[in-house]
């Protein structure tokens, strides 16, 4: 029924590597402190991509479809682009919000937790 | 029908013309005392240049307006006669398709960079940084209140003067005030301002006016904020500064008065 | 376009055009054949039954919205002892809140995109690229059931007992999320949330569906660039359905979650609203409500385009018919869908220039939003080139696709204002904005609708629809719509906002009321002329005249097929062999040249 | 304007009889089927960008925001990525066998992947009831908020997954597919890897980062 050859690509492979970027993953999840942020989230984030590209390209083998499935999923990258960058000024980097800072209980070990903004209020030179 | 049709597309043209020509007293005639169809007198700073953005803009599409409606009308009339032959066999024009394509273009950037100074001027951070806080404004369901710093200056000491409904501001001054609200979202709406801004919780919104006239306009709010929303309504009051001076001292003289420095 | 006689015929699956036997000898029971049918043509007519249902609720909302705003408070005629037995028979406002609310929603989600897509689509398709069917017929009957829950939802919204939902159909938080804030809305804003998720659900049914079939069902000869231009809108319009309606199911589910969860997507910390403190009684806090403006108008701006597209695309068609004329530019005209439709994604941010967004993104979303009406523009003189030198027939559904040229441009154009940021400082929620959309959506859309019902009647039923009727409908309906909407933007010119139930109470509206019964007095007239065209499109459907496979001499492939249709939609192989609009073509004695048309 | 429409006439207008019916396949050579499920797929890539974008932006724009390690087991959870993505390499090892003919090695490595699928359904679920006996609900604050819809959506997707395989490995074990007829096969492991590379996505996102 298919209509084109099917790929054989070594799926041992794959999953072998997926599964030893996994166990690095959670490795430098566990190692690199928290507020190393550029290096924590940098460094996941590539595992991430990394791992979702192989599953992308040989498990859903997009690498081995036509151009037509390509084009099926070309414009979402894209929009997945423009909705976080227009998100982020006025979610993500809004200069504007002010609320008190609330200390809450954390529920799970009951260390003490910041949810909520900092007071990053306007114009502070306004408010003398 | 040939007739029929063309005089009702006509009627949508000439309707049109008039609604932008005689924009002041369209179909009804003169208006009691500054009332029109059409926008009322701008009476702050930036009005003049929304007014004006409007009005080219409206001449712009007043004049496609008719281009596009003139066209029409005069091929429905035209060609909708019964007629020897056969339609004129044309897929198109590449030339022609250029041009139109190209023209609107043009204009539409123009259209487009003109407005980006006043739009800058009016809500970037810009103009209102690094200026005197004159009050706070909080909207509320259904309420406006407003905050003023008092006789010292300062928010958040005792001697703050809050005012409910009514918003007394100096002529001739830059007014830069706080919006803010802690329910639902609100709008600040003074339509001879020609200021709108929403009040949205959680944020607090730089907002600023500077009123070239004295007098009372209507506040309205202009969100979406329950059932009471079409009576959230106050009042602008613009005074001449010492006006102002006077009443920020005696209300200040009110409230201890009422014995109310419970802040 | 001139005919290349070349077919691209690519064999797909199967050899070219495979030829499936036909073993359909039993008649369908009745349930099967109309109920539960995976006919494409009878799910067209189902959602056409269920679209026109709606259209007459919507409607009568919007006779009550009218009501209210030339006669506020006053005894509601006939209906109101048996709406508000407790407030003097007028309407309160609580209910003027949800009135407005539901019937944006009704019209926007239940009228005209059902309409459009759902039943023009699916009754189009299929027949007009040569297709017997589309090429998931189970999925699409699911398509139209997955409605049902929706209408249920939304009913059972309307008949809350504390009363209906009350944030408008953009649904902002948190007046859409705290319970306190509207009351009378506590479930019924939930069940309003769960219907828009359903209608979801379905038009993502069927827009998988429209795409297949459309890239895949195509008949030998028939390539893209021959398809017409309905066919190409309906495409455009299912992948702008596709890449932006999940991100509205993502943020329904997110308020039904704060609804009913108490999560904090759209709480922000320290509210307190009618006393009370989200916080307080267990909600998660510090989410922001303008997340939810920017999820919903990312779908909700896609979405007027999901209402207008098509639109263009049935007036293009029926315009090129009736002028028997070819249609001015084609590919000008698939190039200016295609922009439309991608630069529609960045254009939403014009709903909140004044919401607080950070300004330099209103700045960028106000110059998208203006070069979005460039491709409009190359619609419209494109039409009006149609038009220039044509053998016009003024039969009714020419008479409303002028209609909808008309106002399409109207609405259009004062859209421009509104793209200015500036301006649209003081236009913002005023009636203007109301007059735009209203422009468009029912000066525009529902008026391609008009002309598509008159034009493809024949096809669905086999039978004419009254022409003299259909034109005294037009008439009635072009002058009173224009009284109505025209006249809103006089309001919105002098201040007036939106969603407001009483606006004399201002000062700066006390003059405004007169106006407002002027438009109220043509709402009615309005409603009342579409008596007529009730009464043609049931008469008609029983006793119209009989009419042939092509009773407008077009030239696409819907008019190959008997009429109405059978099972399976073609009774001989089509092949095509030119594109959909050549009319008066000097290659044959009549003006006009049909796609599957062999010339020796 | 009415002499423009043609009058009704049997003898060409009258549908004709026991036709056969035209089914033509024109497009770039790939099955509906297929072509379909990327389509479908595309809707939830841009269903979960609501939710993860939502996620990302409420996330950079917080202050302060709890070190996952503190609330959450990453060990199991790491555990439970292991078990997702070897489900869905049995899937395409399940595939590979069909596309040789090997019938039985379809219902082996389908079974398989039944299982691994279940079992990280039920981690999960221990997981969610672990959290909620010691008090983390949904409506705690946004960590919870979020982390609960994106993984319990996710979850959702999962449970589908498995029926949907659930289903398929039903039709393999009454030997309907063949290496001549094995795209339904294809189809439901296209979603099941979707559904992986979420998760892989979202274990980063949300417990590591
Ligand atoms: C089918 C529906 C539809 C369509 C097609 C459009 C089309 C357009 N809309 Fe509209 N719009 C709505 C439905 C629609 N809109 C709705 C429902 C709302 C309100 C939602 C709510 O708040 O409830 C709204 C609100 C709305 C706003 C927000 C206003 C506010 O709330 O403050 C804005 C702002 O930019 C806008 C702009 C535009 C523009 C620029 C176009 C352009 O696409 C129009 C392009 C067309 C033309 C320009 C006319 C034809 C062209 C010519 C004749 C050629 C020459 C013209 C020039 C060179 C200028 N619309
Ligand atoms: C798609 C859209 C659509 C349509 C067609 C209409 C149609 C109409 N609308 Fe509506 N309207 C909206 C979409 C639409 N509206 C939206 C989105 C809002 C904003 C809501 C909000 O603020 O949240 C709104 C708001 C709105 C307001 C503002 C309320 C307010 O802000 O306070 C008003 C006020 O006059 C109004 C009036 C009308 C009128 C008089 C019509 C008339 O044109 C209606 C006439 C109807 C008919 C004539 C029906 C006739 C029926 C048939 C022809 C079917 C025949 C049936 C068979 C054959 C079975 N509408
Ligand atoms: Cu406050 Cu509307
Ligand atoms: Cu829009």
């Amino acid at each position: 029924m298919s209509e084109h050859e099917h790929p054989t690509f070594n799926a041992n492979k794959i999953m072998i590597t997926l599964m030893v970027l996994t166990a690095i993953e959670v490795a430098w999840g566990s190692l690199v402190p928290y507020d190393w942020k550029f290096a924590l989230w940098g460094g996941l984030l590539a595992f991430a991509m990394w791992k979702g590209i192989l599953i992308f390209m040989y498990f859903m083998h997009m690498k081995f479809e036509g151009w037509i499935c390509k084009a099926l999923i070309a414009p979402t990258p894209i929009l997945i682009a423009v909705v976080f960058f227009a998100l982020l000024p006025d979610i993500a980097l809004n200069d504007r919000l002010i609320h008190e800072v609330g200390d809450q209980l954390d529920p799970v070990d009951g260390t003490i937790v910041e949810i909520g903004y900092g007071s990053r209020a306007v114009n502070p030179a306004a408010h003398k | 029908m040939r007739l029929i049709a063309t005089l009702l597309f006509a009627a949508l043209l000439v309707f049109g013309i008039w609604s932008f020509v005689d924009s002041e007293t369209f179909l009804l005639g003169p208006m009691p005392d500054g009332y029109s169809w059409w926008w009322p007198e701008y009476t702050s700073t930036f009005g003049g240049d929304i007014d004006f953005l409007f009005t080219f803009i409206s001449w712009l599409i007043l004049v496609f307006f008719v281009g596009t409606m003139g066209a029409l009308i005069m091929f429905v009339f035209k060609y909708s006669k019964k007629r020897e032959g056969k339609a004129v066999f044309s897929h198109g024009n590449h030339k022609l398709e250029m041009i139109w394509t190209g023209i609107p273009a043009a204009l539409l950037l123009i259209i487009a960079f003109m407005q980006m100074t006043t739009w800058a001027d009016i809500k970037f951070a810009g103009a209102t940084a690094g200026k005197q806080l004159f009050a706070e404004v909080f909207a509320s369901q259904f309420d406006w209140r407003f905050r003023y710093p008092g006789i010292d200056g300062r928010f958040g000491t005792a001697d703050d003067i809050e005012s409910v409904y009514e918003f007394v501001v100096p002529v001739d001054e830059d007014i830069v005030f706080n919006l803010r609200s802690h329910d639902v979202l609100h709008s600040f709406f003074v339509p001879v301002l020609r200021l709108k801004q929403d009040a949205v919780p959680g944020m607090t919104i730089p907002v600023w006016f500077n009123s070239m006239e004295e007098g009372t306009f209507d506040l309205i709010c202009a969100e979406l904020c329950g059932w009471g929303h079409y009576k959230m309504a106050g009042r602008i009051t613009v005074v001449s500064r010492a006006e102002f001076d006077q009443w920020i001292v005696d209300k200040t003289a009110e409230k201890y008065s009422n014995g109310q420095e419970n802040q | 376009m001139s005919a290349p006689t070349t077919t691209h015929v690519k064999p797909g699956m199967g050899a070219p055009g495979t030829v499936r036997e036909h073993h359909e000898h039993h008649e369908l029971s009745f349930l099967r054949k109309y109920i539960f049918s995976t006919d494409h043509k009878v799910i067209g007519i189902q959602f056409l039954f269920t679209g026109l249902t709606f259209f007459v609720v919507g409607g009568l909302m919007a006779m009550a919205i009218r009501w209210q705003l030339a006669w506020p408070w006053t005894k509601m005629p006939v209906i109101g002892g048996i709406l508000f037995p407790n407030t003097g028979e007028a309407i309160t406002p609580e209910f003027y809140t949800m009135l407005f609310t539901m019937h944006g929603t009704l019209m926007i989600f239940f009228v005209i995109i059902p309409l459009l897509t759902g039943a023009f689509g699916n009754f189009l398709i299929p027949l007009m690229i040569g297709a017997p069917d589309m090429a998931f017929p189970r999925l699409n009957m699911f398509g139209y059931w997955a409605m049902i829950p929706a209408i249920a939802c939304i009913v059972m919204s309307f008949m809350n007992p504390g009363g209906g939902p009350a944030a408008g159909w953009t649904a902002y938080p948190p007046l859409s999320t705290i319970e306190t804030a509207a009351p009378g809305s506590l479930s019924a804003q939930t069940y309003w949330l769960l219907a828009l998720t359903w209608i979801g659900v379905s038009s993502m049914m069927g827009a998988i569906n429209y795409v297949t079939t459309i890239v895949k069902m195509r008949a030998p000869g028939m390539t893209m660039m021959r398809m017409p231009l309905v066919i190409w809108a309906l495409f455009i319009a299912a992948l702008l359905q596709l890449f932006a309606l999940p991100v509205l199911t993502a943020a329904s589910i997110m308020q039904i979650l704060d609804r009913t969860l108490h999560t904090g997507f759209f709480t922000p910390t320290n509210l307190v609203v009618n006393q009370m403190n989200p916080e307080m009684v267990g909600a998660a806090a510090g989410g922001q409500p303008l997340l939810w403006q920017h999820l919903f108008w990312f779908y909700s701006h896609p979405a007027v385009y999901v209402m207008v597209v098509p639109a263009m695309g049935m007036a293009s068609d029926i315009l090129a018919t009736h002028a028997r004329k070819p249609l001015f530019g084609y590919k000008p005209m698939v190039y200016s869908l295609a922009s439309i439709a991608g630069l529609g994604f960045i254009v939403w941010g014009h709903h909140m220039f004044t919401s607080g967004m950070n300004p330099a993104l209103g700045m960028t979303f106000m110059v998208s939003t203006i070069i979005i009406a460039l491709p409009s523009a190359i619609k419209v003189f494109n039409w009006l080139g149609t038009l220039w030198g044509a053998r016009i027939r003024l039969t009714t559904p020419m008479l409303n696709a002028l209609g909808f040229v008309a106002m399409f441009i109207v609405g259009g154009l004062s859209g421009i204002w509104m793209a200015a940021t500036p301006v649209d400082i003081y236009i913002h929620d005023t009636y203007i904005i109301v007059a735009h959309f209203h422009y468009i959506v029912f000066g525009g859309s529902v008026f391609a609708i008009f002309a598509s019902i008159y034009h493809w009647f024949p096809k669905m039923f086999g039978r004419m629809m009254n022409e003299t009727l259909g034109k005294i409908h037009f008439v009635g309906s072009f002058i009173f719509t224009n009284c109505v909407f025209y006249m809103m933007h006089q309001l919105g010119m002098a201040g007036l906002m939106r969603r407001t139930a009483m606006p004399y109470d201002y000062e700066t509206y006390a003059h405004l009321q007169p106006l407002n019964q002027f438009i109220s007095i043509s709402a009615f007239c309005l409603f009342a002329w579409q008596i007529i065209f009730v009464f043609n499109f049931f008469h008609s459907l029983w006793w119209g005249k009989r009419v042939g496979r092509n009773p407008w001499q077009g030239c696409s492939l819907e008019w190959e097929a008997p009429s109405p249709p059978g099972h399976g939609n073609f009774d001989h192989q089509i092949e095509v062999y030119r594109g959909p609009y050549e009319y008066a073509s000097p290659e044959v004695e009549e003006d006009y040249l049909p796609q599957a048309k062999k010339l020796s | 304007m009415t002499d423009a429409i043609a009058t009704y006439d049997s003898a060409v207008d009258a549908p004709r009889d026991h036709h056969p019916v035209y089914d033509y396949d024109s497009g770039p050579p790939v099955d509906r089927g297929k072509f379909a499920i990327w389509l479908f797929l595309a809707t939830e890539i841009m269903f979960f960008t609501g939710l993860i974008g939502t996620y990302l932006v409420i996330r950079t724009g917080a202050p302060s925001w709890p070190n996952p390690e503190h609330r959450l087991a990453i060990g199991v959870t790491a555990l439970n990525t292991f078990v997702l993505i070897v489900s869905s390499w049995t899937v395409v090892r399940g595939l590979q066998a069909i596309e040789k003919d090997d019938k039985g090695g379809l219902v082996k490595w389908l079974g398989l992947s039944i299982l691994l699928g279940s079992t990280f359904v039920g981690i999960q679920a221990y997981e969610y009831l672990e959290l909620i006996h010691a008090g983390a609900l949904p409506n705690q604050d946004l960590f919870w908020t979020t982390f609960y819809t994106m993984t319990g959506f996710h979850g959702l997707h999962v449970i589908v997954g498995v029926i949907w395989l659930f289903c398929i490995w039903v039709g393999a074990v009454r030997g309907t597919y063949s290496a001549h007829n094995y795209l339904r096969v294809e189809l439901a492991g296209l979603y099941w890897h979707f559904v992986d590379l979420v998760w892989v996505l979202l274990f980063t996102l949300v417990y590591l980062m």
